[in-house]
């Protein structure tokens, strides 16, 4: 890859990054469009878009199965995505990489084929109460399928993981503890390798489940180091393509796991009986993959990789830092539920403004081009935590600039200014 | 008044921030909950009939400005009305925000026809409506669980 | 969509149609591209590619969960795609349309979700001899799971389903029947009313599914003119993007299904204790899903309304049979496994030439730029009936020219030539 | 002679023309099936091991042109040498049809050195080192079954 946005220092090129970024010239009722919603998914640099069109336009044919030539320059490319994503999380082996639709995917293939053979009647799960559905949902059923408990462990006012729950609740009933990586709404970074020690410690037969859905695209990721078991990614959140997701697990749980799902390219040989599996990666993608956007996520690690993980880091904690900074300043009526210490956060933020539904502050700000998200963010038993019917949500990236900052506050501003009266109420 | 945005008029906003009929209907004959997942608004409908007559109606919970100032409206609206008006203003609003169904050309929206703003905002529509649906579905409620009380009477 | 290649009468305008493929003009190993592997994935057209570079290039957004501009526009484009579906194979209704990756998550979802809940021990899953994995080995993993039993409708020498033997083996203990819309190796139509017919009659209680993914891309599709309760598709094989399938079902049907994957978007609300579901097809789409390959699959369908499905069913009936003939003439060491009768056959096309493994002809095609596929197509135990241990296979669709059958006739002739003293020796 | 691909040398098919050793070896020490999914390659190897040296070795199955020719060079090369060397044959072609590994200077791979035109191939160079992979696992199998009857002699 040649991007023009490669900076040898620490600090990201953001002006030569946006121009990589085409979606970002768009006009948004009449306004440049200011995305903060990277939370939800990531906007796409033309390197990705360039690989999808070359792969359609010149590539395409289905992989594993053929000899002809597209077709072999077609799995060796789709493998090259795994070798790169192995390599980018820290990996020990590209084998260990099996590609899904998106993290809820991951998450459900781990729960479903792991969980359901090794989870049992009084076993517990234990999760924390900032996790997003995608990595909640599926453990709520395993636990209906298995008799097994839930447990939550607590955050604390900052947001934060609180590690003496974790000590407390975490025992030698656990069996999976499920936790994400960085909360989707209040942007806390959860200590990975604490909890895994702890777990380790207190309950050698559990799993280590991370959802890494919103720390992958803006953490350097080591799953080595972290220690953990199993680790889910989105592509759609890091610059790749809709459609793509990860799950990266430990060859010798993985090489124990029963399929997911079942048909074409995940079997050994098929008679009328009975079928034998592939081994791993191929026993767990079943029927034909998502060939074109997982070679053009390749693209995506590429740029990301050139950019550097701890330059896109640096960038994020400078951008959140100024726009807590600047949000407190400026705007007494604002709530925030985390931390503002951007050691241990990402470029989340969560706020709501007093007596203003979050849904109209998106609308106010929509106007202006401005997009952030309103609601519960997958996140409703969080919500309760935080006594919030829901929140407005800010999220930054690599192409976003301290002047979308301050276009953000000069649209709440003008909330500020259409809805001075309710504001001026006590809090409902 | 917001000079952007349309949907935030002077009408719209003084609803919102002096709700009208805000709270529940003690001894009402059906509650019903109306919930819209996607934004998080989440109202309750409260409603007591008399003589099929809409005696006391009330909402209750957080939505965004249009969700509430619209149950307010919506309030005023059906108060002292009977059912079948009702359900007549609950076709009418739904028509004159989406377009489709049949309006009542009886009936004279007032402060409710500010609701139009949300035409063509798929994403808004169902603000706008929630409460009306909501009434909708208590009043059937209500129905029900008359009849079955006649029904209970007859057989006793 | 304006496409060049709209026409009012039967014929489709297949150099025109060949202007909006742009791989068409690939030079593979010194020759321009002969593409006969379309039974495993399709080509696509500029139309569906230009459709993914507008979604990234100015519309990209997570869908369902936000107010604003972007978001709310992908999430009309997204549903429009699901409408013009249901259109396209006669769904009552777009909410009965379910976005998988491909036919063999469709397939997965069908069983795991109702086969799992309604399939008792000693009720018959029937088959066929033909199925493809995708729609064989998750039946095989139902009825170990539930203990039911396997029961395969045989085909006959000309490759077509035999009714009478469905007439005998449907009874009242079949719960499921899965079947092959059309072979993807013989080519051959299943006559899909005729069972579900049968299958009401013997066996009131039982589903059948329809795996589509070959019929979908060539033959018109009116699945309640079918009667069947399930059909499944791959975008991949019909002009469309990868990572795209879906599953048609009936409403009452999926209404009563518990659901499949879960996790973000297919909830109704989350507590710590438990969750509620959402209504079809919400239920069964969890996460985030493949946005910009179904809006672009929204291209592809457009591009195959535009042809005429009667249309591109004439085409493959011409080219098929003028394949057929031509390589019967010219070609004796050639075995066939399927009946020449396009009236019930499609562009299919599985051949052998004697002593010459299918691995060696597909190599020495592919020397001259012609992309067959060699091996057993994910259909291992139709090849033990065929008793052959792998088969050729080259498959037609829209664009491919009868001179493109000419080069594989040479093709196969240089194949004769190298192996011209193999050939000799009788059949081993 | 293929002029477009040099994979069919005439070399190749030759051997694919005239199997040798093809068929099962009767009283074999060990027996291995290899198999290649994605194309079908299906090839058996059955070995009989004499004082440590292979005293007959034969293939069966259908396999491609490469994946034929390969396996009769395959029983060619080794017949009547020590195991060790077989083992380093396997290790020899290995690596100069795919680069990697060690091979052994000692070897001159004869015939067997037409193998390498699958080099960039990947597709290939599986059907090309089946027989020899397939060779490698049957004469582990004959090892540890050796062991095994050497500990049980030791029990007795
Ligand atoms: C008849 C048939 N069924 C199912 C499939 C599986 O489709 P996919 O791999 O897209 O899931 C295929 C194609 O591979 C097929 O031809
Ligand atoms: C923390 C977290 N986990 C899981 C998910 C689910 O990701 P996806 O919808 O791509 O499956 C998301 C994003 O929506 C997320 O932010």
């Amino acid at each position: 890859m040649t991007t023009t946005a490669v900076r040898a220092t620490h600090a990201l090129d953001v002006p030569a990054i946006r121009r990589d970024f085409p979606i970002l010239e768009t006009i948004i009722n009449g306004h440049r469009l200011v995305y903060l919603d990277n939370a939800a998914t990531s906007q796409k640099p033309r390197q990705m878009i360039d690989a999808l069109v070359a792969y359609y336009t010149s590539q395409n044919a289905n992989i594993h199965r053929a000899a002809h030539t597209l077709a072999a320059t077609a799995t060796e490319r789709y493998e090259a995505t795994r070798q790169k994503l192995a390599r980018f999380i820290g990996a020990p082996s590209p084998e260990e990489i099996i590609f899904t639709r998106n993290t809820t995917e991951a998450v459900n293939l781990v729960a479903s084929s792991w969980g359901l053979a090794n989870v049992h009647a009084g076993d517990a799960i234990v999760m924390t109460q900032a996790e997003h559905h995608s990595n909640l949902v599926p453990w709520q059923r395993v636990a209906e399928a298995t008799g097994a408990t839930l447990t939550y462990l607590p955050i604390d006012d900052g947001g934060m993981l609180d590690l003496n729950a974790a000590h407390a609740l975490i025992g030698p009933r656990t069996r999976v503890v499920a936790i994400t990586h960085m909360s989707n709404v209040l942007g806390t970074i959860a200590p990975i390798a604490e909890i895994v020690r702890i777990t380790r410690e207190k309950a050698p037969g559990a799993i280590v489940v991370v959802d890494g859905a919103q720390s992958a695209p803006h953490l350097p990721i080591d799953v080595a180091a972290l220690g953990c078991d199993f680790f889910a990614i989105s592509a759609h959140k890091m610059l790749g393509p809709t459609g793509v997701g990860a799950l990266w697990g430990r060859r010798d749980l993985l090489e124990a796991m029963p399929p997911f799902l079942s048909g074409g390219s995940m079997v050994g040989h098929v008679t009328f009986e009975s079928t034998t599996w592939a081994p791993i990666p191929q026993r767990f993608e079943a029927g034909t993959p998502n060939i074109a956007d997982v070679i053009a996520f390749g693209a995506s690690i590429d740029y990301l990789d050139a950019l550097g993980m701890d330059a896109v880091r640096h960038h994020e904690r400078e951008i959140t830092a100024y726009a807590l900074a600047t949000l407190r300043a400026r705007h007494p009526a604002l709530t925030f539920y985390a931390t503002d210490d951007t050691n241990v956060r990402g470029g989340v933020v969560a706020f709501n403004v007093r007596n203003v539904h979050p849904h109209d502050v998106s609308e106010l700000l929509d106007g202006r081009g401005i997009a952030i998200r309103a609601g519960q963010h997958c996140a409703h038993p969080l919500h309760t935590v935080l006594g919030a019917v829901a929140t407005c949500r800010a999220s930054f990236y690599i192409y976003n600039l301290s002047e979308e900052v301050d276009a953000l506050s000069e649209g709440l501003a003008e909330v500020e200014k259409v809805f001075a009266r309710a504001i001026a109420r006590p809090q409902a | 008044m917001s000079e952007q945005n349309p949907l935030y008029q002077d009408i719209i906003l003084d609803y919102y921030e002096f709700p009208r009929n805000r709270g529940r209907v003690d001894g009402a004959d059906a509650t019903c909950r109306g919930h819209n997942p996607s934004c998080g608004d989440d109202l309750t409908v409260s409603v007591k009939v008399v003589d099929g007559t809409i005696g006391s109606v009330m909402w209750d919970g957080h939505a965004c400005a249009i969700s509430e100032a619209s149950a307010s409206m919506m309030t005023e609206a059906v108060l002292d009305t009977p059912t079948e008006s009702a359900r007549a203003w609950v076709r009418t609003v739904r028509a004159a925000i989406t377009g489709r169904g049949e309006s009542d050309p009886a009936i004279d929206l007032g402060d409710a026809d500010a609701l139009r703003v949300v035409n063509n905002r798929p994403a808004r529509v169902k603000c706008a409506l929630l409460a009306w649906e909501t009434l909708d579905e208590a009043l059937t409620l209500a129905a029900a669980i008359e009849s079955r009380a006649h029904t209970a009477d007859g057989d006793a």
